[in-house]
């Protein structure tokens, strides 16, 4: 990938991102850090083309390891998230989507 | 790379973005994680038909990578008691932390002809990661009481910098040194990136724990972006890049959140502050308006309990809207009038009526003291003594035996007032310390006017 | 010769008012009037001749009366002072011409020509002229305050460390300007207000105020924003119906009227009696014979617990602010017909002829004549 | 054999209220103690005998002094009534002794266990058995009331057709907690209220009524609460920077007191003559003396057209609630001191021993000890 | 395409989205354009060193063009009245919609070997970048008063619909032809999109005109997008698809603001609604109420004018509330009271007075009623025969001889009512169709609090 | 440049426009629309570029009246945006920048 495109790509996410978050309620803030500690779970996909193409066995091990730790970022990410956020859910469902 | 994979790296970008934007809404942020998962889920399959991935041998070794991992976070993450969970995101960012670090390793050691560039924000994110990885689980331990000490020695932030600055000086060397970087210099570079991740969190204590894991959490992001440039990868870069940034903004409202500049949580008395507070039985507590907001907006009940400060703010008028915003949303608001409040018989009542407060949710002491129990929060608005539970407890206290409002019978209490200032007998009250109290700081009027506006936004 | 207008002391009994204030002086000498006042006739609605800064005192109300063009009066004047008017002078004033046909005829007689202010038809224009809505103001607000002094209890809630005191419930009857404002003044007070008018469209009107409209299942909307006089059946269905919601009431204050007929008799006694003790009920209509059946006008008694107030002439218990806006409203009335310092009424002007009550020997206000020259 | 706690009918003239209501009798009669009412003992209170349901109604006077063991008065009983109650008994109500030397000494005599609520020490537990609050709360309400009553003038502002009225000010001197209730009802009716208090810390509660507190030069914090009394330089100033404010006022309201010595006087007849007409004085100190030096207590006269009025006793006038705050206070006093249907007091208790006056024999309170020993 | 063209373009874009951020806070808006501006020239200056451009001569004529354009457009935009402003936007929007096109032109006529996707962005940007330039240009010839008519026949619709279609059907042919369309397809194509855009702008009239005006702004921005794909130019990319997608939505608002839905706008009643209301001397100026507040909060002086409504509504404490917060923007806020406003004597005091409103800032009407021509804003409030010229005016009016508030002769008027009720008296208001009158429909309660949030947000 | 990056910086930058005009008042939907047309003259480079590399006759002068369209775009954009927020100045200034 050409380096400026990347910095394009780079440059409007970091700002979507810090539209996204901006002016959140601090109860939020855990949620949402949670949240966002789940979205980098992606690197699960990384981690699925590393050990891909890994080839020497080293390489495979890390690979492995690296597979299993972003599973664990993902899975784990989303449960907590969820768990966390169920609470919201209850009273904001009461008063239906607003 | 084929289409298919391609498209499902864009539906997922669009989902994480899509969803992230509904998690910073109170009453959307559940739908949001969902949306974010099922982009998950598409980027994670569609991931198998990749081209770089080689044979059914290594798809069988990925599954069963990912199904441990998985496995294991994921019941992990179940049964954990809901106060425990902010050592489990730190655990699950320094899992994802590790895997940035672990996939920068098999590039580099792969050393695959990879142009400047890449090779730079390769080593750049193999630090971050490794950084990220070490930290947070150290923030892991702690929170989770396997480490106990905050490890604190002379010279500390010397050790620190000069650990950090060898690392740097390895990560140039390797980002610039073409192919010909040693295996060990690499391995030494991790080591200490390791190290100086841990050294990070190691001093770091009690409440300036989330902020430090919400700053590994960025840094994980930073990470799998670089890496997603690494392997070309736009889903991972997006991802990482917002992630990045929405975390290193959520730090800083999270520092500004406990009035502390970033740097102080992270360098100055690291963790000092929380550390000392602790040693009394309970501790003040403070909140943000906008969180007390939340919390009265989502209860079933609330009662409010308004004292001479109310009066000497004249805040009655905003009160009242309050009340009526909370109303409108389903809430079942009270107010409860002790006997003494203020600085005359009648004192509240008079304010009240004039805000046009109707009598039928004007409660005394005897019609309401038992309801407390059963309430979400109780709202304290420059009351002091008349909720002061040394009038119970107290022999030696000079208002002992006067019936007070059992506010700190409630589940959560607030307590608006302007600062330490004490009521009109002069003494403490340990309702402030309680651990269902939390103090909202401030002028009582300025602080309704807070509330008012903070319950509209949500 | 300059026009001259004169203010005499007024001579009824328990009249506190008086038909000028310093600032209607000015503005008339600025129309080029010279303003006559009796000695000490503003002296029971505290202003001392002092005040009357710009206006010439005239020792006795017959110089007065000799001297003056035209005549503002509070009340009617009596026949004998009506004699020592000036013929073909003019008089202005709250005249009740069907109580006083001896007083219009004397009018007549000396070719005065009248005014009274009580017809001055209630159109927008006219609203500044309106003493009847001046008045009762003043009388609403008077009776809320007389509620609360009369009353054995508190009006607002109170919560204290010897217990929680409930606020009073007070019930007005009657929601014309006075019933309006009587309910504004309780409900300051901190008083629970509940009203009830014929009229539908007060309804609103009460709960503008914040208070609770008591709604029965009758209306009685009449003509001019006046109320009509009710059939028998509706009137003895709207007693029984108000009959409970009285008997809760710490204060009732009863404004309820039909212009030109006794009052309408809304509280009979079996209602008072169902009342509870210690309550007042403040009765406003007195002047017209009163709501309460036990009304004795002019009085205060106690029947089973409950105290009877109906006190005449209310407005003149608050005379400082009546007379002031009592003398406004008559300025304001005068002011279009004094033309370059002398007296040019313009008949054609429906307010002027709606409120001429004697002009050039003849009675001008048709209700008065047929009244009147029918019993002749 | 219960404990019997009667509740005579109050003799003291212009008296209304009594020291019972419903629900303290039940109350007692869940303590175990029986009570005694004396027949038509809460008329004056708009309180009829059939609203005592659960206590004895006791026909004669005598007859429950005879019964009783307790008695709870409004006011000091009589000598003569002293001596027809029992030997060994006891007495609550508010007794001050220091104007009652007989009534103390023949209660000695009787060894009559009595105590003076008005000596209830002003502590946060015993603010619910503050008679000398919850009848300064109804004093103040009322003192406003009048005042409204009283002035030719409306407190509120009002923009009508006819001119807009400007409000009132009223201006309230001492602000204790008479003083703060009539800020508040004052201001409730629309006046503009300003308050004077000499000790400081009333600037901020007078301010958290909505009110603008008059700031003088002078300072006069006391012990406990209490003001203390103020030299004779300061006096002269305060009564010279106050006349300034005064002269502005429509209603001016005094409560200043200092326990135990006869009202401040801060009004001389300079500072009423600099008023304006029509303006009222509420001179709520009139029971000690008054804050005017005009002031007749138990009277209302006119000085250059400033109406004074003193009245005493002024919580009587509002006997429902007053009654019913006092009688919660002398429940909350005594409750402590029935245990089991017994009478055992706790004379260690700071609240008890404080408001104990004689007992067995001995005069308990120091002051009127001091105070009446030493004239015998 | 060297490193300093690049980074110069990636700059530009930073600055045009932080400048559109800007110029979205009333208070900031100026700033923002200026750094809009600061972008716009780096890029520009930077292009001179565009390796696609061959020759100092070429220089000279993109020189000679550019200030051509720059100053034409430079001097008749500092000229005009501001009042034609909407139609001077829709000139340069359809200058920048024909550029689009005309690069489109130069590329399609150039067939250098483009890729599918390149040639098929290039085939819509020349599209829809055409049919904004000759629709501007409509939108501000009719605006400009150049076209009078409003050309309406019936089966426009059909027509406009097949024009569109053999367009597209033209435009498929070039997308897909590879490199062998004929130019004379071309031709029509462009010819066919421009007849397009100017049918699709003629019918519409009056009040929607600045509804179109934004669409054709949102689709120069896509063509702008679009090209700038076509030149692999990631500046216009971004910058073209910012616009777009920020102009489709302002669109939206703005169709929004008028109670339309944007379809009702193009396509059913071309325009109709506003052309006939048009014919009555005067019309009811519908506002909303974040306009309002707006207008308010910059004001200098604003005179509010309660009425029976307000009572009826119980909006005093609402009402209280949004005066302090003007006061609290500096701006000097009085209350105008008039005589018989309400219904019974002293109406209004008796309210204002339970809101808290101290007696110094309410006037009756002797005492302000010379006030109200040096007044920014009077807001009118539930009241209605108060303020009716018509006293003043029409002898046969039941309410002439009455004085009223002159409320009509400030600035701007703002009436809260929530419909078209009369008032006491029942007769018509001409105030409400003054030039100077804007119409805030709804209670005056939730009126008043919809105002109070509207002036916290900006 | 690929496809799939093209996507991404489109669906960004559609994000970040969408997100930079939600929520702003009634009052500056006139000014931004203004604002936004001075944006989208960034064409003016692309204008550039097509005349700069322009061959044939025909083209050089479709790319000068497209440079010359451009430029009138920006310039007319900028000063027409300018004025407009000139109103803002006064009163927003006063107030300090909040
Ligand atoms: N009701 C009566 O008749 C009467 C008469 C005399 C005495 N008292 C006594 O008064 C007391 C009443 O109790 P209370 O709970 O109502 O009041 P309190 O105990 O006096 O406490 C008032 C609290 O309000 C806070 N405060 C003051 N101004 C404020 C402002 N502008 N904004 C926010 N907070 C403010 C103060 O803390 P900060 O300074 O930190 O803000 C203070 O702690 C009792 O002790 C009672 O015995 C009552
Ligand atoms: N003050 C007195 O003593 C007195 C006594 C009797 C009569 N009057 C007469 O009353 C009139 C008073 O004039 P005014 O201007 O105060 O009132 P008005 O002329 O009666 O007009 C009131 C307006 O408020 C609007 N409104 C009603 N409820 C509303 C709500 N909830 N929210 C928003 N708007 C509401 C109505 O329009 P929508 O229905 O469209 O909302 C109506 O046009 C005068 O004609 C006067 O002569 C006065
Ligand atoms: N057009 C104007 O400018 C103008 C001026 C002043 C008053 N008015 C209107 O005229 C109305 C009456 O004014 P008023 O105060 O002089 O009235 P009023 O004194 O004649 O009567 C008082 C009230 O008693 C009510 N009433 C009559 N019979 C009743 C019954 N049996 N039961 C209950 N209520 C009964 C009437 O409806 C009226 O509201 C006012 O409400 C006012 O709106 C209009
Ligand atoms: N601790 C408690 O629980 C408790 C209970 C009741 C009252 N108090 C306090 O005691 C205070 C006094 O109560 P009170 O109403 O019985 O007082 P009071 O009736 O004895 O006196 C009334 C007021 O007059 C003022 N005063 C005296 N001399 C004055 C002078 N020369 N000029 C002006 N003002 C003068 C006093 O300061 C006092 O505020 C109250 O303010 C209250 O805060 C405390």
């Amino acid at each position: 990938m050409e380096g400026f495109v990347a910095l394009y790509i780079f440059m409007l996410a970091a700002f979507t991102g810090y539209e996204v978050i901006s002016k959140v309620p601090v109860i939020l803030h855990t949620p949402l850090m949670s949240g966002s500690n789940f979205v980098h779970g992606i690197v699960l996909v990384g981690a699925m083309v590393a050990l891909g193409h890994a080839d020497t066995k080293l390489e495979m091990i890390i690979g492995f390891f690296a597979v299993l730790l972003a599973a664990g970022n993902a899975a784990g990410g989303y449960v907590v998230t969820e768990r966390m956020l169920e609470m919201f859910k209850s009273s904001g469902d009461k008063k239906g989507d607003k | 790379m084929d289409y298919l994979v391609q498209a499902s790296y864009f539906a997922a970008a669009v989902l994480f973005i899509y969803g992230l934007k509904k998690m910073s809404s109170p009453s959307h942020a559940r739908k949001g994680i969902v949306w974010a998962g099922v982009g998950m889920v598409i980027a994670t399959l569609a991931t198998y038909f990749h081209p770089s991935i080689h044979g059914f041998e290594k798809m069988i070794l990925i599954t069963i990578a990912m199904g441990l991992g998985g496995y294991l976070a994921w019941s992990s993450g179940k049964k954990v008691a809901m106060t425990d969970m902010p050592q489990m995101v730190a655990l699950y960012n320094g899992l994802g932390g590790g895997a940035a670090a672990l996939i920068a390793a098999v590039e580099l050691i792969r050393q695959e002809n990879m142009s400047q560039i890449v090779q730079i924000l390769a080593v750049i994110g193999a630090l971050i990661g490794t950084m990220a990885f070490s930290g947070s689980l150290v923030a892991y331990a702690k929170l989770q009481g396997i480490m106990r000490k905050t490890l604190r020695f002379p010279g500390q932030q010397l050790v620190n910098g000069i650990t950090f600055l060898v690392t740097v000086i390895l990560g140039l060397m390797i980002a610039f040194g073409g192919s010909d970087y040693s295996m060990f210099v690499l391995f030494v570079f991790f080591l200490l990136s390791l190290l100086f991740g841990a050294m990070m969190a190691v001093p770091i204590g009690g409440a300036d724990m989330p902020v430090v894991i919400s700053l590994f959490n960025a840094l994980t992001g930073l990470a799998v972006g670089f890496e997603g440039y690494v392997l070309a990868n736009p889903a991972m870069m997006i991802a990482g890049i917002v992630v990045g940034s929405a975390g290193t903004l959520l730090t800083q409202l999270m520092a500004k959140a406990m009035n502390r500049p970033i740097s102080n949580v992270l360098f100055s008395n690291f963790g000092e502050a929380s550390g000392e507070a602790q040693e009394v039985t309970g501790s003040m507590k403070e909140i943000e308006a906008s969180d007390a907001a939340v919390m009265m907006a989502f209860a079933e009940k609330v009662i409010i309990v308004p004292g001479y400060g109310m009066a000497v703010a004249q805040a009655q008028h905003k009160i009242w809207e309050l009340v009526k915003q909370l109303q409108e949303r389903g809430v079942t608001v009270k107010f409860a009038i002790h006997p003494v409040a203020g600085r005359m018989p009648g004192h509240m009542n008079v304010l009240l009526a004039e805000a046009g407060v109707p009598y039928d949710i004007i409660y005394d002491l005897d019609e309401i003291n038992e309801e407390f129990p059963t309430t979400d929060v109780t709202l304290v608005i420059g009351a002091n003594d008349v909720v002061n539970p040394a009038a119970r407890t107290d022999p030696n206290s000079p208002i002992h035996g006067m019936p007070i409002l059992n506010a700190d019978k409630s589940k959560n209490v607030i307590v608006i007032k302007r600062g330490k200032g004490k009521g009109f007998s002069g003494i403490e009250n340990h309702l402030f310390f309680a651990d269902n109290t939390r103090m909202l700081y401030g002028d009582a009027q300025q602080v309704a006017n807070d509330l008012v506006s903070d319950i509209k936004e949500i | 010769m300059t026009l001259k207008v004169g203010i005499p002391r007024e001579t009824a009994e328990g009249e506190r008012r008086v038909a000028i204030e310093p600032t209607v002086i000015k503005k008339l000498g600025k129309l080029g009037a010279e303003v006559l006042v009796e000695k000490g006739a503003g002296l029971a609605a505290l202003m001392p001749d002092e005040l009357f800064a710009g206006a010439t005192i005239v020792e006795s109300a017959t110089d007065l009366a000799q001297q003056a063009d035209i005549i503002l009066r509070v009340q009617t004047p009596t026949v004998d002072e009506v004699d020592k008017m000036r013929d073909n002078s003019v008089l202005v004033g709250t005249l009740l011409a069907h109580k006083h046909a001896d007083v219009v005829a004397r009018l007549n007689e000396k070719n005065i020509t009248s005014f009274a202010m009580e017809l001055v038809p209630r159109i927008s224009r006219a609203q500044s002229m309106d003493v009847l809505s001046s008045q009762a103001a003043v009388a609403g607000y008077k009776a809320a305050i007389m509620g609360a002094d009369l009353a054995p209890r508190f009006f607002p809630m109170l919560t204290t460390a010897a217990g929680t005191i409930r606020p009073s419930k007070v019930i007005v009857i009657g929601v014309g300007v006075a019933g309006l404002q009587a309910i504004a003044t309780a409900k300051r007070l901190g008083a629970m207000v509940e009203a009830y008018d014929v009229r539908p469209e007060t309804k609103e009107q009460i709960e503008s105020l914040g208070a609770k409209a008591i709604e029965l299942s009758i209306s009685a909307t009449g003509e001019g924003g006046y109320a009509r006089e009710l059939t028998d059946e509706e009137k003895q269905q709207q007693q029984q119906e108000l009959a409970g919601y009285i008997a809760q009431a710490d204060v009732l204050i009863t404004t309820a009227s039909v212009p030109g007929r006794p009052a309408p008799k809304i509280i009979p006694e079996a209602t008072v009696d169902g009342m509870k003790k210690g309550a007042v009920i403040i009765d406003l209509a007195a002047e017209s014979g009163g709501n309460c059946t036990l009304t004795q006008p002019g009085q205060t008694l106690e029947h089973n617990g409950v105290i009877i107030h109906a006190p005449l002439n209310v407005a003149s218990q608050v005379p400082v602010h009546a007379s002031e806006m009592y003398a406004k409203n008559l300025f304001n009335f005068l002011s279009p017909m004094i033309i370059d310092g002398e007296f040019k009424p313009d008949f054609d002007d429906e307010v002027i002829s709606g409120a001429l009550l004697t002009h050039e020997g003849e009675i001008r206000h048709q209700a008065t004549r047929e009244q009147l020259e029918g019993e002749s």
